[in-house]
């Protein structure tokens, strides 16, 4: 059903390029991401990480076209399969959803419909893209609630979101998403709802069909130890903007951004999972008031005049990282 | 009716008038030609030019004969489907004979009646005497609990006996010099009528015989091909009810009916409606028992503050005449004599300040009692009634009552513990003669009387006792008296209804319209060639 | 562990003020239908609190010489909506029935939605057999059709502006009890209530803090929607003749008594009519304001600039076919 | 579902008992008919005669025991009025109204889901505005007004309709449909807006899109669904409120229904009528009241799973 057909593992399975969010608020617009850019190849996982509000979820709405209407992309582009996902007809995005996209939300529940049976909902994919009947879309979902750990699907199949529990449901939303076998599937914040034990087989679960099925992930997340679990590459992402990037071992061993270093610094060496900790003194900007130089001076320890004059690009650093820090040498010697 | 869905109350009896002036010209023009058709289509069927479309305020409950003294019951059966004895002029008060060719006293208790031979009922049976003794003896002496009893029988029941296939003799208890007009209420049906129940579709005698009663949409009539008597211009008729008067007018401007009852006074200017005279008297009764109204400055100021000509101009379209007493002209014992009073604020005010100054608590509360349905406009009617009486410095507060409650202020006993009351009341001389007005109101203890004087209530008896000019000298008189020394009410005015007629035919009204309508009195218009 | 989360609770990525909401006076200027219903219904309630102390006693003053003059220029401010069948100035009339009306419809909105939702607040959150009794009882208020019983009693003790609220308010409990009750036994189930309970916190705190707020909002609205119910009831009583009584003058009267002058004096009816529907309008389209503007999950709605309203929405642009 | 019925049906009887009850004492306190039946000039001899005939000379409880008795026989008197059995008159106004009220609410419940979701699909454009301005115009007009505004203007200047009236084709129905639909209509497109428009903004919503599903399938496959829930309470209270309008049109149309059989009886005294129409509607209303519920526990697996609880 796919137009184009799946780019060579050397090519990456999503790029996004200069990506710029505009928000509409009372008090005017805002601009809640800017300018971001990242790719995922086949087979890895690129973790995008931030604080609330940073505009990680924003991001990943606009990847897959669900951003609500208060906010408009306003330039940038979403390349899948060499095409600009952005420049696209509503059609044209319809046909890339399910088999070249997918996203997992984090609230299972209310992102299950309530009055349809389950296996109904995760066959759907297949009637919208293969054009299934309603019996033969059935059998996918049982086979897929089968690979998701379901137990006894064929009778689970025709119940209802709220007859399961969380971890459940989530394993239902992930089978859904990768029903179709996507180039890329989207996570944000899958695990942030369920108790510590279920985040853990959800995680294992996602990895599992990763490999099986060959997918790029995006796992969108402010948790620093999945991130380190379970990422290849991270992106930092502070105030709407990109403030480091690369491979997840090394920037986590050398930080090249005060803020990176910031969040490395404030998790102790026997911290306890799921203990909120004050992880940088002080709160981001309101995305009103984002002062014109470094977005992250009024936090930075090493705020110095320039930071205030001058805003830092995203400069490659080598080794295929970048930071957006005019002094991100001196922490690499620190 | 303004207030529609209160319909007319069934307590409004038929009414026994023996006016002697002839208001209207009665005559019935003979029609030629054919009736305009319209083209609109309705519930009361089409304009075929056959068929007589009247519109009702309210569905008969009953078409049961011995009921007709029910205005809803009597407009559709008396005359059209039954026929009594002996019948009424509206105009002339006269009695005619109708199923009776005579009658005369026999007896000191006695009365004969010879029957009409040749009468046919609708069943096809022949009219008899027999026939007429069993539907006295249904109507009167049974446990049917029949309206037409206790409306003009009161508890005496009447010995009734056919002495031959044309001729009966009935018995009263007492003497009764009025028995034939008594024996008008009674309509006629034939022997194998059930005894023990009411019908609801009767069989009659007279010019339409029913067709159908489709329950809550219309009665069907057609006419009854061996009816003794000539024979009415049209076919059929079909009655439908509307309580809503301004639906009522529409479906005369719009074809869909021939006549249509109780219109409003908005609808008077038109040309398709045609008002008469209807007996009715309104007046405001003032409970003299009751500060402040017990004191008679007070009462003559009520009396003097209403604009009665403003009223009928403005609320009653000037449809009504104001009135100065209770009993319309044409009654035995109307006062020729008596003005209407004329609204005077000033002095409407000094009597209250005087009234004041001597203790009386003006500034109670008085209610002001109406009934929504009562007539067009009425409420209207209360509230210029409580303005003019707040203007001269009392505490007035309307109150619409339904029927019942009305009823409950209106008739003896009269409720207690709660102040002075205003009673807004309608009412229809039906004897016509002044003595039934006078002993129901006037007397201290009459049925509809708040109060009075032992004088009046001596100069009543005195008058009942009296004939002819001298009856009549001594009634006018005793009103003239009420309205110097009793004051119990302040007139209003002698109303008049309006009905709603079809340029495509020809009817005249006239005082008894509204409880019996003479279909056989309607005729097709003369169209124009 | 381990976590970039400065606050604690999970805020949205949409919500970027989220430290404050928007002030409501910015929110309205947003919309220009809530804001001219604000000033509409802002102006009706000043001219029932104030009218009467401007007009005296000009909306009683009868001159059946004047009756039923067209609205017109030459008659000063009184004559400019012309006169009713006695006379009255119509406008004055509308000034001082704006005063009953508002005076009728307020407090019977206020009492249903006070006791209906106290009740089914109480019964809900409790559930058992004190649910059961209140709904039934709900259940027998509802199987009474309001009218004939507001018929029934107006009739038996006499019409007066108390007795309609008191009818209107009884006949309109059960709507507030049911709405409440649900919304309750929906939330007593849920984490937080669960949590207040094992504090210790007593029943009726719980309903107050944590159940109500969340209720409130559906309840308003039903408020709102009644607000009109009441009026036109009121009017319906006034057609079948038991409504206000005169001397009172409410607009629901004044629509029923001038309806037989539709066709030779349409200002008596039209006016007052027109003043219902304006006033009800008006407060259904502030309560959906209100509605959205005092929820975060759609408040963005009102934040939408102008020009692309119409164009997208609820559903973003790819969505339209 | 069957449980479920049975448990609803048998927990309508108590408020059944106590509207019968209710009803009958109502009933009496507004006086004792005599007067209305009888003719003003009346003796005390037949009003007191008038009164044993019909037992209002008992004493209230002694009237209710016989009532009741009676009444478990089926047998709910005769009327004062017209004589008639007074189940007779109530079963044959009964299906007036009954059809009055079907079409009219299938019209609004129709009318308004299409409208209200056309609305909600954008919310604030030209469409919602209007629609949302003319629903709530409609809401607002008072009945008996624009019945006797439609008589004239339809039935009498343009002519098209008939003023009035039961008999005749379907242009009868217009009119009187029209009046009772405007307020259920009104509200319902309000009620169905405001329910798509969050159904539709729901993350199954969005989960649905990111699945590539068509809007049609996004608003009739999964928002419409799951919108439907206020809406068929909100259509059931409307339904209910149904009476109070049918009193209106009923009495201005001349249609001989409940509604204005109700209110004839009330004005009457006509007691036994009363009650038996009043118990009939309550028994309709119970019986709505559980179809209502009944669709509720079909289009919501939520409330189906709470039944049996």
């Amino acid at each position: 059903m796919t137009t184009t057909p799946a780019p060579p593992a050397t090519e990456p399975a999503l790029a996004v390029e200069g990506l710029c969010v505009d928000l509409s608020t009372v008090s005017g617009t805002v601009r809640a991401v800017d300018g971001v850019s990242f790719s995922v190849r086949r087979g890895r996982t690129l973790a995008l990480l931030g604080e609330s509000g940073c505009g990680k979820s924003m991001t990943a709405l606009s990847v897959v076209g669900l951003l609500d209407p208060a906010a408009e992309v306003t330039a940038g582009a979403v390349r899948v399969r060499g095409q600009d996902t952005l420049r696209m007809s509503a059609a044209e995005r319809r046909k890339l959803a399910g088999p070249v996209l997918s996203i997992v939300f984090q609230d299972a529940l209310t992102a299950l419909n309530p009055v349809q049976p389950v296996g109904r909902q995760i066959g759907e994919p297949f009637r919208i893209h293969r054009g299934l009947s309603r019996r033969q879309a059935e059998e996918k979902a049982i086979e897929l609630m089968t690979r998701v750990g379901i137990p006894e699907p064929r009778q689970r199949a025709k119940s209802y979101p709220h007859q399961f529990s969380g971890g459940m449901r989530q394993r239902l939303l992930i089978a859904m998403a990768v029903a179709l076998d996507p180039d890329v599937l989207i996570a944000d914040e899958p695990t942030t709802a369920l108790d510590v034990t279920v985040q853990a087989q959800i995680m294992r679960l996602l990895r599992d069909l990763q490999h099986e099925r060959d997918m790029a992930v995006v796992l969108i997340t402010h948790d620093l130890a999945v991130v380190a679990q379970r990422a290849d590459d991270v992106v930092v992402m502070y105030a709407g903007t990109v403030v480091e990037q690369g491979p997840v071992h090394d920037v986590f061993t050398s930080p090249r951004h005060p803020y990176t270093r910031g969040l490395l610094d404030s998790v102790p060496e026997d911290a306890e999972r799921g203990r909120p900790l004050p992880a940088v003194p002080g709160s981001p900007p309101e995305l009103s008031a984002v002062p014109p130089g470094c977005v992250f001076q009024a936090r930075c320890p090493m705020v110095r005049e320039r930071c205030v004059r001058e805003r830092p690009s995203l400069r490659g650093t080598g080794d295929g990282r970048s930071a957006a820090c005019h002094f991100s040498e001196e922490l690499d010697r620190a | 009716m303004k207030f529609s869905v209160s319909p007319a109350p069934p307590a409004r009896r038929r009414r026994l008038r023996a006016t002697t002036a002839a208001l209207l010209a009665g005559t019935v023009l003979l029609s030629s030609g054919c009736a305009v058709v319209g083209s609109a289509a309705g519930d009361a069927g089409r304009a075929d030019g056959r068929t007589l479309r009247v519109v009702l305020t309210q569905e008969p409950p009953t078409l049961e004969p011995c009921e007709a003294s029910l205005t809803g019951t009597g407009v559709v059966v008396r005359s059209n489907i039954t026929e009594p004895l002996v019948e009424r002029d509206p105009d002339s008060g006269e009695l005619h004979p109708l199923l009776a060719t005579g009658w005369k006293q026999t007896g000191e208790r006695t009365w004969t009646f010879d029957t009409r031979t040749g009468v046919t009922f609708h069943n096809g049976a022949p009219f008899t005497a027999r026939d007429a003794a069993f539907s006295i003896d249904r109507a009167v002496n049974s446990d049917l609990a029949c309206n037409v009893e206790g409306y003009v029988f009161g508890d005496d029941d009447l010995e009734v006996k056919a002495v031959s296939d044309t001729r009966l003799t009935v018995t009263t208890e007492q003497p009764d010099p009025i028995l034939p007009l008594r024996l008008s209420f009674v309509e006629i049906v034939p022997r194998t009528t059930d005894p023990d129940a009411k019908v609801r579709i009767p069989v009659g005698t007279g010019p339409y015989a029913v067709g159908s009663w489709q329950p809550g949409a219309a009665i069907s009539l057609h006419r009854h091909d061996d009816y003794w008597g000539e024979a009415p211009d049209f076919p059929r008729a079909r009655y439908v009810w509307r309580s809503d008067a301004s639906v009522r007018a529409a479906m005369i401007d719009k074809g869909e009916a021939e006549i249509a009852v109780a219109l409003d006074p908005v609808e008077a200017e038109k040309d398709t409606t045609a008002s008469y005279p209807n007996n009715e008297t309104t007046a405001l009764r003032l409970d003299g028992r009751e500060a402040p109204l017990d004191d008679i400055r007070v009462r003559r100021a009520v009396d003097l503050a209403v604009d009665r000509e403003g009223i009928i101009d403005a609320l009653l379209g000037g449809l009504a005449e104001p009135a100065g007493q209770l009993v319309p002209p044409g009654v035995v014992g109307h006062n020729d004599g008596i003005e209407p009073v004329r609204q005077d604020v000033a002095r409407a005010r000094a009597l209250v300040e005087e009234a004041k100054a001597d203790g009386v608590p003006v500034g109670r509360q008085i209610t002001l009692v109406a009934r929504n349905g009562m007539f067009a406009g009425v409420s209207e009617t209360a509230e210029a009634l409580q303005y003019q009486m707040q203007r001269i410095g009392l505490n007035v507060k309307v109150r619409m009552a339904d029927t019942a409650t009305q009823l409950q202020y209106q008739l003896r006993p009269l409720p207690k513990g709660v102040g002075p009351i205003a009673l807004l009341i309608m009412h229809g001389n039906q004897a016509g003669d002044a003595a039934f007005t006078t002993s129901q109101y006037l007397l201290s203890d009459g049925p509809q009387s708040a109060f009075g004087t032992e004088e009046l209530d001596r100069r009543i008896a005195g008058a009942g006792a009296l004939s002819g000019a001298e009856r009549q000298k001594a009634f006018a008189e005793l009103l003239a008296d009420q309205n110097e020394t009793v004051v119990q009410y302040t007139h209003l005015a002698h109303m008049s209804g309006l009905l709603g007629l079809s340029r495509s035919i020809r009817y005249e009204p006239n005082s008894a319209t509204g409880d019996e309508m003479r279909l056989a009195e309607v005729s097709p218009a003369k169209a124009k060639h | 562990m381990t976590t970039a989360e400065t606050s604690a609770a999970p805020a949205e990525d949409t919500a970027p003020a989220r430290n404050r909401p928007p002030r409501w006076w910015l929110l309205l200027g947003r919309d220009r239908a809530a804001a001219v219903a604000a000033v509409v219904l802002t102006s009706v309630v000043l001219v029932a609190l104030f009218g009467r102390l401007f007009i005296g006693d000009r909306a009683q003053r009868q001159d059946l010489d004047a009756s039923l003059r067209p609205p017109s220029l030459g008659d000063g401010v009184y004559g400019l909506l012309g006169t009713d069948v006695l006379g009255r100035s119509v406008l004055a009339r509308l000034i001082d029935a704006a005063a009953t009306t508002l005076s009728v419809a307020v407090p019977a909105v206020l009492c249903s939605l006070l006791i209906g939702s106290a009740v089914g607040l109480w019964a809900g959150y409790h559930g058992g057999r004190r649910e059961s009794v209140a709904m039934r009882v709900a259940d027998v208020i509802l199987s009474f059709p309001s009218l004939l019983i507001a018929v029934v009693v107006l009739y038996v003790l006499s019409p007066s502006a108390l007795n309609i609220v008191l009818i209107l308010a009884v006949a309109r409990i059960p709507v507030y009890l049911r709405t409440s009750r649900a919304e309750a036994a929906e939330l007593r189930s849920r984490l937080f209530v669960d949590a207040a309970r094992t504090f210790g916190t007593p029943g009726r705190h719980i309903i107050h803090r944590h159940i109500l707020p969340i209720a409130l909002p559906t309840l308003l609205t039903v408020a709102t929607l009644d607000f009109c119910f009441v009026m036109l009831t009121e009017s319906s009583l006034s057609f079948l003749g038991i409504g206000i009584q005169p001397p009172d003058v409410s607009w629901g009267l004044m629509v029923a008594q001038g309806r037989q002058y539709l066709q030779t004096a349409w200002w008596i009816t039209v006016l007052p009519g027109l003043a219902i529907v304006l006033t009800t309008v008006s407060a259904t389209v502030l309560a959906a304001w209100a509605r959205i503007a005092t929820d975060p999950a759609q408040r963005w709605r009102l934040t939408l600039p102008r020009k692309r309203r119409g164009a997208s929405a609820a559903v973003p642009p790819e969505m339209t076919p | 579902m069957v449980p479920f019925l049975r448990k609803r049906i048998l927990s309508s009887a108590v408020p059944l008992v106590c509207v019968v009850l209710g009803v009958f004492f109502l009933a009496r306190m507004t006086g004792n008919p005599v007067d209305l039946y009888l003719p003003l000039s009346a003796t005390a001899e037949q009003r007191a005669e008038f009164s044993a005939a019909q037992g209002f000379d008992l004493s209230v409880p002694a009237q209710l025991w016989n009532y009741l008795v009676d009444a478990a026989q089926l047998d709910f008197g005769t009327s004062l009025r017209t004589g008639q059995s007074a189940t007779e008159m109530v079963f044959d106004a009964f299906p007036v109204t009954l059809q009055l009220a079907g079409v009219t609410m299938l019209l609004a419940i129709t009318g308004a889901v299409l409208i209200g979701s056309l609305a909600a699909y954008r919310p604030n454009s030209a469409v919602d505005r209007i629609a949302s301005l003319l629903s709530m115009t409609a809401a607002s007009i008072p009945d008996f007004w624009f019945a006797v505004m439609g008589v004239l203007v339809f039935g009498v200047s343009l002519a098209w309709l008939p003023t009035s009236g039961t008999l005749g084709g379907p242009e009868v129905w217009v009119l009187p449909v029209a009046t009772l639909l405007i307020r259920p209509f009104g509200v319902l497109v309000q009620v169905v807006r405001g329910s798509m428009v969050s159904a539709l903004s729901a993350p199954y919503v969005k989960i649905a899109r990111s699945k590539g599903a068509t809007p049609r399938r996004v608003i009739f496959g999964h928002a419409l669904r799951n919108a439907v829930t206020p809406v068929l309470t909100v259509a059931g209270d409307l339904t209910v409120g149904l009476v109070n309008g049918a009193v209106i049109v009923e009495t201005i149309f001349g249609w001989p229904g409940i509604g204005k059989l109700m209110i004839d009886s009330i004005l009457q005294r006509d007691f036994a009528v009363l009650q038996a129409a009043v118990l009939l509607t309550a028994v309709t209303i119970f019986a709505l009241n559980i179809l209502v519920d009944v669709c509720h526990a079909l289009t919501d697996p939520r409330v189906r799973q709470a039944v049996p609880a």
